[in-house]
Parts: C-alpha cells; structure tokens; sequence
C-alpha cells in the first residue's frame, strides 16, 4: 500500500473525522449534516467530537428526511457554503434520489454554469455482518452513469482522509463511497501539511507482470490477498489496481498495466450484471483490444438483493479465492 | 370517531388476560432475543420493542387475523401479536432455514404473509405506503378486512408519511396508521427535530381523525385501534392514532444511550407496560395470580421450544442463495 | 405574526403603480411568449403564469435583490419579478446562447443567479429543500438575507413539501414557503385529491404561522408577505403563506383543458389580478391613466427589444455541447 | 419488422390502451394508476377512454405523491391485485427510487419467496422535443443493476403491446420504458388472439452477415435507417437486433449473430458511461472473444444532462449517421 507522506497509524474512521477536522477548520463555510452525527457520532463513531470543537451550527443532526438532506444541502450548497452530508446507509440514497440526480447532478449544465455545486454526499456501502437486504447494498454505478457526479471509493484509511479532503475541495457534487466493513481497519495515514488525493487518479497497489486485478473499496484487499496467494501458490504475478475513483477513472494507468500483463480481472462487491465492471471491460476492449490475450473476466455479486443468513451472504460476496480461481481458469 | 356497526366490543376479561398474556410473550421474546444476540449466536443487527409491548398487543387485539398490518425495523412484537410461530421467528433471526423468511430476511425483515404481518422495514416509513396499498387492494377487492401501520415517531418527519395520509384520505381508504411514539428516533430525541409534540397534531393536515392515548396502557390501545378500525371497516376512512411510549432498551442492542437519562428511563420503567396491567387485573381479582403464573409458565416453555427449534434447524445451503431473488 | 423592526413599510404609492407595472411585464411577457410558441419560434415545452401575476409580483416586493427565490415549472413571472433581464430570459425560451442559461434549461430550468433566483424546477415540490437549504446558508453565513419558495397546490401534497416545512421548523430558518394555490395541478382539481381546502391549515402539522391571502391581490400578496420576511428576517422563523389564485390558461400551451368548465374561467377572469389593482389605482386617483399608459408602452418596448435581442442572439455550437456538464 | 400475427396499424399509444383494455377486460384484478391518467387518459394520451369501460376505481388519478404511487402498488400487488403505475416521465422515478429499489426489488428475497409481487411500472424516458433535463432521461441501466427487477424497453407498437401484456401478466416487478418519441409511431400489432411476447427475447429486425448491430427502444429505428445506409452506400450488411429486454436479455440470440458477422456495435441513448452497452460488451467479451474480429463499439450519449437548445440536444443524441460512420471506422 502508499505510504508516502504517512506519519502515524490510524483506522478508516479515524481518517474520516480527520480529514474533516482539517477541512473545517481551514475553511469555516464547511459544515456536516445527517442524522445522529451529533449527538452520537455518526453510527460508524466516523464524527466523534467534531460538535465540541465547531459547534452544533456545523455539525448538525437532523431529522429523518433524507430528501430534505440533500435538498438542503444542495441548496446551502448553491449560496455559499460547503456541506458535507451524511446517509446512514447508501441504501438510502433511495430516499433522496431525486435530489442527488434531478438537482444536485443536473444543476451546473441546467442553468449553464451559474452555479458551483460544494457538496459532498457520503454514504457507507457494501456486506457487513448480516446487515441484510436493505442495509448491504453497494450502488455506486448509478452514480457513475449519472452525468454530472463525481464518485469515488477509498479502500484505506489514507485514501479515506485524502479523498474526503479532495471532495470537500471540489466545487462539483461528489458522491463518496465508505465501505462499512473498512471502518476500523487500520493503516498509515498523511499528517495535515499533505495535499489531498487528486479524484479521478487510481493507485497500483502490487506490482506484477501476468494479469492485472483491477478493483475498489473492500474488494482491494481480497485482490490483495489473492494476488498474494496467486504469487505464492502458483507463481502467477498479478498486479492490482485500486481505482479509488469511479468517475472520473483512470483508465490510463489500468491501460499501462493492461498493455503488460495482457489479461484482465476485474472485481467488485456490487452485483457484477450492470456494474461498473462492465464499463471498465467495455473500456479496455475498445483502447487495448490488441493487447488482450484472454477474455477479461469481471467478478461480482450475483443477481441478487443481499440476503441476511451467513452462509447465504457469504455466498454472494467476491472473495479471494474465487478472484484466485478465476485467474487461474483464465489459461 | 366511528358510528359504524360495533364489530368488536370492549375487551372482556378473558380478553385482557390475553391482553396481557400477548405482552408477556413479546417481552420474554426480546429479552431472550437480547440475550441470544448478546452471545453471539444472533447474526445481523436487533432492535428490540422491550417497553412497548402494549402498542403492539393492543392494536394487534383489535384486527383479525386477515386485516394487514406493515411493520417497522422494530418489528418482532407486532410480529408476535398478530400471530406468527415464535419458533419460526425465532429461526429467522437465527438466519435459518426453517425461519418464517427462510433465513432471506432476519430481524429487520421479519415477516409472514400466513398472518396478514406484510413485513418489517428497514426503511423508516416504508410501511405506510405498502399498507394504503394494500387498504386500496382491499377496496378493489370488496373484502372487509383492514390494514393497519405501525411506524415511529422519528418516521413521521419523512415524506413517505405525509404522502401516504394525504393517500388515505382522498380515497378514504381503510386503514390505521398507528404511531408508536417511543420519545426517540435513534440518538435524537423526538422534541428536537420533529416541529410539534404530537404527530396526532398532523392528521389536521389530512382532514383524518386522530388520537392521543397513553401507549404504555394495552387496553387504551386496544379501545383507540378498536374505534379506529370500525370506522376504517364501516368505510368511513382513515385514522391516526398515536400512543406514547417509552422503548426500555437502547435503538439497537448494544446502543451505549448516551444520549438519555437514567432518570428519565426509571420514570417510564415505573410505567412498564406489563406490570400497569398485572396491577390492574390483580387489583381487580386477586385469584387472577394463579393464571398469570400458569401463563408465565406456558409462554417460557414456548419460548425454550422456539430456541430449541431454531437452534437445531439447519442453515439454509449456500447453493440455494438465488432462490426467492426473482420471482418468475 | 412578527415582531421584529418594520423592515419594509406597506406600500407607498408609487410602490403600488410599480407592483401593477411588474404585474404587466409578467403578462405581456407570457403573452408573447404564448404567441411565439404557438407560431413554433420556441422549442420545448411551456408553462405560462397568465392569471397569476399578483403572487409573483406581491411576493418578489417584499424581497431584496440579494434574497433568494427558488420556483417551479411555471417559474417566468418569478423570474421577472426577482429581477431578471427579459431580453436574457427570451433568449433562453429561444434556446440561445446569450439566454441566462445560455440555452441549456429553457422554460423549466431558467435562473438567473446574480438576482438571487436559484431556478425554476421541472420537480414538483424541487425547490422547497433548496429554499430551506439556502436559509440554512445564510444562517451560516449569518447575513440578513432570506430565501422564498414559491410552490403549487400540487407539490404540497409531495414528500419534500412535508420534510422541508419540518425541517424549516426545528431550526428556525429564514424561509418562506409561499404557496400558488391555482386550484388544479395539471389535470386534477385540488379539492378531488388534496386532503385539505387550504394548504395553509398544514402549517399546524409543523407549529408554523400560516396565512391564506386573496391571491390575485397583489396588495394582499405583498403584505402577507411582507410580514413572513419580517418573521424570517428577524431570526423567528417560517411562515406558510397561501395565495388563491387561478391559472387563466392551460397547464401548458397547448392544453386543451377540458378538465375544468367555462364558468369558473369567466368568474376568474373577472378577478384578472391586472384589473383589479388597475382599477384599485384609477378609483383612488383617475390622473394616473396617463402614467399607466406611459408603462405600457414602456413594457411593449421592452419586449419588442426582449424578442429581437432572443431572435438574433446566437444559438449554442453544437461544438459546445458538454459545457457546464460536469464542474471542476 | 415482425408482422406476425399482425392485422392493423396501431401507434404505439394505442397498441398501449389496446394491452392495457384487453388485460383490463380479462382480469378483473389488473388495475391503472397514476396522475393524470383518468381525467386527461395519460399525458401522452395512452389510457384514453379506460375509465369509461373500467371505472374510476379501476383507473386512478393520483396525488403528486409518486412514492406513495408506487409504495401502495407494491402493497396492492402484495395484497392480490395487479397494479400497473404509470409515471409521467422516467426521470421522475428518481422520487419512488426507494419504493421501487428497497420495497419493490427486494421484497421477494427478504421475505423468503412468501411474496408474489405482480407489479408493472411504466415509465416514458428519452428525448423529445427539447423537454430539457429534468425530463429527458434514460434511466434504464440503473434498474437493469438492480437484482429483482425485470426492464423492458420496446421499440414497435407491436411490441408495446405485447411487452406491456407480458409485464402485466408476470407475477414479479417489472419496470416497463416506452420511448417518449414513440408514442406517434405507427405499425402492425396482433389482435387479441395473440399470446404476449415473452420477456427476455430479443426480436432480429435485419438481417446481415457483416456486423451486428445491437440496441433498443427508440435508437433500433437509427439502427435499423444506418444498416439500410450501410447497405445501400458501402455495400456492409448489418444484422440489428432489437433487445426488447433488457433484464433479462437474450444473449443467445447476440451470441448466434456475433458468431456469424465477428463485429459489433451497441447503441442506446443513454449516457455511454455506465450504460447498458457496456454490459452487453463485456458479456460478449466473456462469451464470444474468439469470435470477435474487432473491438465491440459502443455508442452512447456524452457525458452530459440533456441540454434544452436543440442544437445541443441533436449533438447528444445517437444517430443513423454516426451509427453508418462507427460501423465504416471498425474496419
Ligand atoms: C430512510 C431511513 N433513514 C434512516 C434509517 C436509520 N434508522 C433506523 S431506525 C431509525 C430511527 C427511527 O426512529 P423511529 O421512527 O422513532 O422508530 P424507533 O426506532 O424509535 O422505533 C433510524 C434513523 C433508516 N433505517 N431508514
Ligand atoms: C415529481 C413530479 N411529478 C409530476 C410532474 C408532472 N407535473 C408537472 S406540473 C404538474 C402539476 C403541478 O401542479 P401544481 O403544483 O399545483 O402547480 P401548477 O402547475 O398548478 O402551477 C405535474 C403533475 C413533475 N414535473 N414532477
Ligand atoms: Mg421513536
Ligand atoms: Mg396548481
């Protein structure tokens, strides 16, 4: 993993309030909205103590209204201020999908570029512990196919500050994807005199010269795992790529990587029928048709809302083992 | 409210034994629940109704067995009370195979179709759509039968409320939608973000009637759903009936609740909902303790059965994980 | 209702001529827009506020420049009345590129940012969240601004109309949800499927002042109007301000409306809010003819240029297409 | 065109009334609802006339609520009714997403298969006439990403009828896409006689052995206006098939075409990132990399909202031209 500029250890949700700490205090139009963030903390503790330091004006719980939420937002947002938003669970987007897509997506181009548009909307995706159907969902290619977004996907805690502190610094809406199940992972995290993760700027996380695992979020560290367990057990090289942002993505450095390797996995926790699997496959066979050697493969959810029984969420979930199998099927 | 025909009567005495027979069977359920999930052997998330077992008794009393009711992320009591096996209850928060939801659902999802229970909700007010859906089906349909919502305070600052009352209202459809104010959504409490103290004030906005009653008290509950639901089964439309209650644990097992005091929890532990009615129905006849004490008795055998069912059930086989994913 | 300082006196005089002159620009600027599209010279499709003129003019009074307005599909008498240039609006209508969207949002999307109109919306209820959003702002921010929605009798039966009065509530913002009431949305007459007559009796569901004002009296818009600004501006909070009003032409242009009879129309059109102040005017003071005529043919002349400036402006490369798309 | 069966030219809007009627009149449960339907007979004037054969019971105009439009058809199709929604334009889904994604979708695998769900939502999508952005959309690769869901997305009257029949008589949701530009289109359609045409079966318009070309909804009719050109100007051959479904899709039939012509094209007039087209290719890419003779194309709209000028509009929209020139560039 990057460690450049890293000074000390710190979990996902340590970065997080981090990097909003640093970024309301160097910049008083920025403030944070959602439900039980105040008093509680957010339900990850991902907003602990920022209320005591910046007040309950710019931290601020609200009631359950999440159309409300991001219409506010958009509309504090338009005159002025910064907001960063909260969603309990991305599944909710749902309830403010109109305002993400119809208002804040659609805006800028709407009114010919009168408006900026400062917002960042986070929402915490993906399986963990048997949250079930309407709490394990990871629906980030939406928003990909929504002109006008940014979308993005940290998978550590150093990517967790960097992008979020990008995002804040964004003058176009954001829509950041925190997996639940990273929050207490812990890794290095960049001190406050280190520039924000540009969005739009994907990170190699292993080197290698047989395939190329491309991936986000949570489904990084399976990558990880799986390239660790390729290289050892069967002396194939993979090289994982960790897109971190959706859209824009950084389709050259995945083409460099593919123009090397030669064959393609890609992987993610979201269902693989319509995922951004398939954008990025689509991709690579219209700029590196040539350089393929196998068909590229893409690993993700099967067609199906995420049940609750351990065994049955289990069965769902892309794991290293199968992205293990899958390369070696590959031929 | 109603002038419709008397189609339930005020609860006779057996009736409230029942009454609370239902509560004590909800209670003892969640805490073994809570005790279960704090071993470990639950997967998921639980928030358990421990302290409002009278709002889903009592509404539960007033429907039959056909009427619907739409649930909440809260949803195990009503579950209970409107008559599903607690062993298969049971066995869905285990995630097994043999629960009421085969294992797909768990707690935030419980459900069963055999009882007119159409499901909990993980979303907050996701049900009071669903149920003036199925009101309007009813009305189609030309049947008698009701439905009914459950939803919490913290669901009433969502827009899916307010469309759906002013949804009932207009085609006056039969349905209840009942309010458990528990004084919390989550971390927050109810005075801060929800504009007015009694959700009962909104039905003004809807031209529907609406009722405050003391949610801790079964039989209140049982008497404002009761009028409610001739008034919905007589056609004359929908009704908002609000009971105020007190949830005894935290939102989720395993809530610190920092955000309430002990003082206040003690006032309303004072106020448990079970012991109000045992009072009064000791008070009233005191050789009544003998049958509470058989009923103790029967409602701890039902439950070991239902943990003993759950827990010997198999899991559901991983290779079945795309059944129930799409229907047809 | 308020009790902070008299920001705004009631209307002196000229005030009045003035509000009445913002009432002819509005129409006359719908008339001709009306013409245009019938002779197919707009593309798109069009919204006209003909028969409403006193709520945007009434309201957009008790407003400075620097206040925010957010508005609906039928947002051009907003529009004018914030402020906006006609010629840079027409534009827009035309899909030019000197339009104040630069032809990007046409009828349904015009804004015009630097008078403090953040858009019209082709959502129902879209602009009440963002309204509130922008009073939550300027709190922040801590300037003396506030923010207006405008909304229709359709839209309050909308989800965002309930979360954003909720949410306006608990914290005290500085925003007016100032309500068109043209009795029908599209094709439906309010009363068949709004619960309530008067929007304004749902301001109790969120303990806010309310105020139903004769709609098509400008006066009557101004005042109640100028109160809520006063409420808002010093630090008291919403108001819900109702307009009756009628819309005297379709939905859209070219809607046949066959929903709604003849002699509600001819009752209407003999409250024209244009007449009525007009005539209100004259009684008070005949010598003024010659001043309204004066304005007249001041308003035809801003149009004449409003439509050449539309007509001869560029439209967009196509070259351009992705312009504006995507910020940063 | 399919013509089989066929025995008089409808448009599309009355091939519509014409399904909803007959299924009306053979199922006493099936039942409409939706603003503007009852009284106007549907802003496009597809139910006209419905209410006077089946009653303003059984054809509903609604409040502008369209969460609770779809909330209480999911309670009504839970509850032994058919409902059929009816949403004035595709981009106004966005205010029932939560509906339709967390209920909707998901209610037969949370609640274990104990749910029928017989449940169709129709909604207009794409441009026409500069309707501008907030009413333009094409929104359809989000509900093909959502397991539990069925799309379809007809091109012909003929099969706006017999989709919508199919829809209706699924036990299952089924978000169901008429192309605004359409509703005018005229064409054979089958008498009552006539079973419904299956969901999940893609219609081939042409015939071709040189490239396949693969869309749907309003953009086969460029699709098929581009293999005429290409056949009559350069001699290419074009095989167009129309998906008609887009979850499930026919593969099968793509696949036996790709087999036979090595290229091909995909074309919607959805945004090209993230879109349907993508999955369509990286599917063949899985399935057919052997076959292919050069990188599969995808054409889309730009990245953009829809804008209002129609020069602008024009530039963002998929054309015959630009599916002559994709084709004449593949080599
Ligand atoms: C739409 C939505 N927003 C937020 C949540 C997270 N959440 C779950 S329960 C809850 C509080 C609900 O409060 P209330 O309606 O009063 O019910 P109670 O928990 O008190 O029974 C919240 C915010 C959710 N499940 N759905
Ligand atoms: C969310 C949404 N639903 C439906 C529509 C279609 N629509 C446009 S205007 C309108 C009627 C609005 O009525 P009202 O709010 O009273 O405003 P009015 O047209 O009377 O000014 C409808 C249904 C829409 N634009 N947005
Ligand atoms: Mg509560
Ligand atoms: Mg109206």
């Amino acid at each position: 993993m990057d460690t450049i500029g890293a000074e000390r250890e710190l979990t996902y949700a340590e970065a997080t309030r981090e990097a909003m700490q640093e970024e309301m205090r160097r910049d008083p139009t920025v403030w944070l909205l959602g439900e039980d963030i105040a008093l509680q903390g957010g339900i990850f503790g991902q907003f602990q103590h920022l209320p005591q330091e910046f007040g309950f004006e710019r931290v601020v719980d609200t009631p359950i209204s999440e159309a409300a939420i991001v219409a506010a937002a958009v509309g504090a947002a338009l005159t002025g201020t910064r907001p960063v938003v909260d969603i309990h669970f991305a599944d909710f987007l749902t309830c403010a999908m109109d305002e993400v897509i119809n208002q804040a997506a659609k805006i800028s181009l709407m009114f010919g570029g009168q408006a900026r548009l400062p917002l960042v909307i986070r929402a915490p995706s993906g399986m963990v512990r048997s949250a079930a159907a309407q709490h394990s969902q990871s629906p980030e290619a939406w928003f990909v196919h929504t002109p006008g977004l940014k979308v993005v996907a940290p998978s550590t805690p150093a990517d967790a500050k960097g992008l979020l502190q990008a995002a804040i610094r964004d003058d176009g809406p954001v829509i950041y994807f925190e997996h639940k199940a990273l929050y207490t992972l812990r890794g290095p995290v960049p001190t406050a005199d280190v520039e924000p993760i540009p969005i739009g700027r994907a990170a190699v996380r292993r080197k290698g010269r047989d395939v190329t695992i491309i991936s986000y979020s949570r489904t990084v560290h399976d990558a990880m795992a799986a390239a660790e367990a390729l290289q050892s057990a069967h002396a194939i090289g993979a090289e994982v790529i960790d897109l971190r942002s959706l859209w824009p993505w950084d389709s050259e450095t995945v083409l460099r990587s593919v123009r090397k390797t030669h064959r393609v996995l890609i992987a993610h926790e979201a269902p693989r029928v319509g995922g951004f699997g398939g954008e990025v496959a689509a991709t690579l066979v219209e700029e590196a048709f040539d350089y393929l050697d196998a068909p590229i493969v893409r690993l993700g959810a099967p067609h199906t809302p995420i049940p609750f029984s351990p065994p049955l969420e289990q069965q769902v979930r892309v794991t290293a083992a199968q992205i293990v199998a899958a390369v070696r099927a590959m031929g | 409210m109603a002038t419709g025909g008397d189609l339930l009567p005020p609860l006779a005495p057996v009736a409230r034994i029942t009454l609370w027979h239902t509560m004590l069977r909800i209670r003892r359920f969640e805490e073994t629940v809570e005790r279960l999930f704090l071993a470990g052997e639950l997967p998921g998330f639980v928030h358990l109704c421990i302290g409002q077992e009278a709002t889903a008794a009592g509404a539960c009393a007033a429907l039959r067995i056909d009427d619907y009711i739409t649930s909440t992320h809260r949803g195990h009591g009503h579950t209970l009370a409107k008559g599903a096996d607690p062993a298969r209850m049971m066995a869905e928060l285990f995630g097994k195979a043999t629960g009421v939801c085969r294992g797909r659902g768990g707690s935030m999802h419980i459900a069963d179709f055999s009882v007119g229970m159409l499901g909990a909700n993980g979303i907050v007010a996701g049900g009071l759509g669903l149920a003036a859906g199925a009101a309007m089906s009813i009305k189609l349909r030309g049947t008698a039968q009701v439905a009914l919502a459950f939803f919490g305070d913290g669901a009433a600052n969502r827009g899916p409320f307010h469309e759906s009352l002013n949804w009932a209202a207009v085609y006056r459809l039969p349905v209840i939608f009942l309010c458990e104010h528990n004084q919390y959504a989550s971390t927050t409490s109810a005075r801060s973000l929800t504009a007015v103290e009694d959700i009962a004030d909104r039905a003004v906005a809807y031209a529907i009637p609406s009722v405050v009653v003391d949610g801790n008290d079964a039989e209140a509950v049982y008497e404002a759903t009761r009028v409610a639901v001739e008034r919905a089964r007589s056609g004359e439309g929908p009704s908002l009936v609000e009971c105020k209650t007190y949830r005894l644990r935290g939102h989720y097992v395993g809530d610190p609740t920092t955000y309430r005091d002990r003082e206040e929890l003690e006032r309303w532990r004072a106020r448990d909902p079970l012991l109000l009615l045992e009072y009064r129905l000791l008070q009233e006849d005191p050789t009544r303790a003998e049958e509470l004490q058989r009923l103790r008795a029967a409602v701890e055998a039902e439950l070991e059965a239902a943990v003993a069912f759950a827990r010997t059930s198999p899991l559901p086989e991983a290779a079945s994980a795309l059944e129930y994913a799409f229907i047809g």
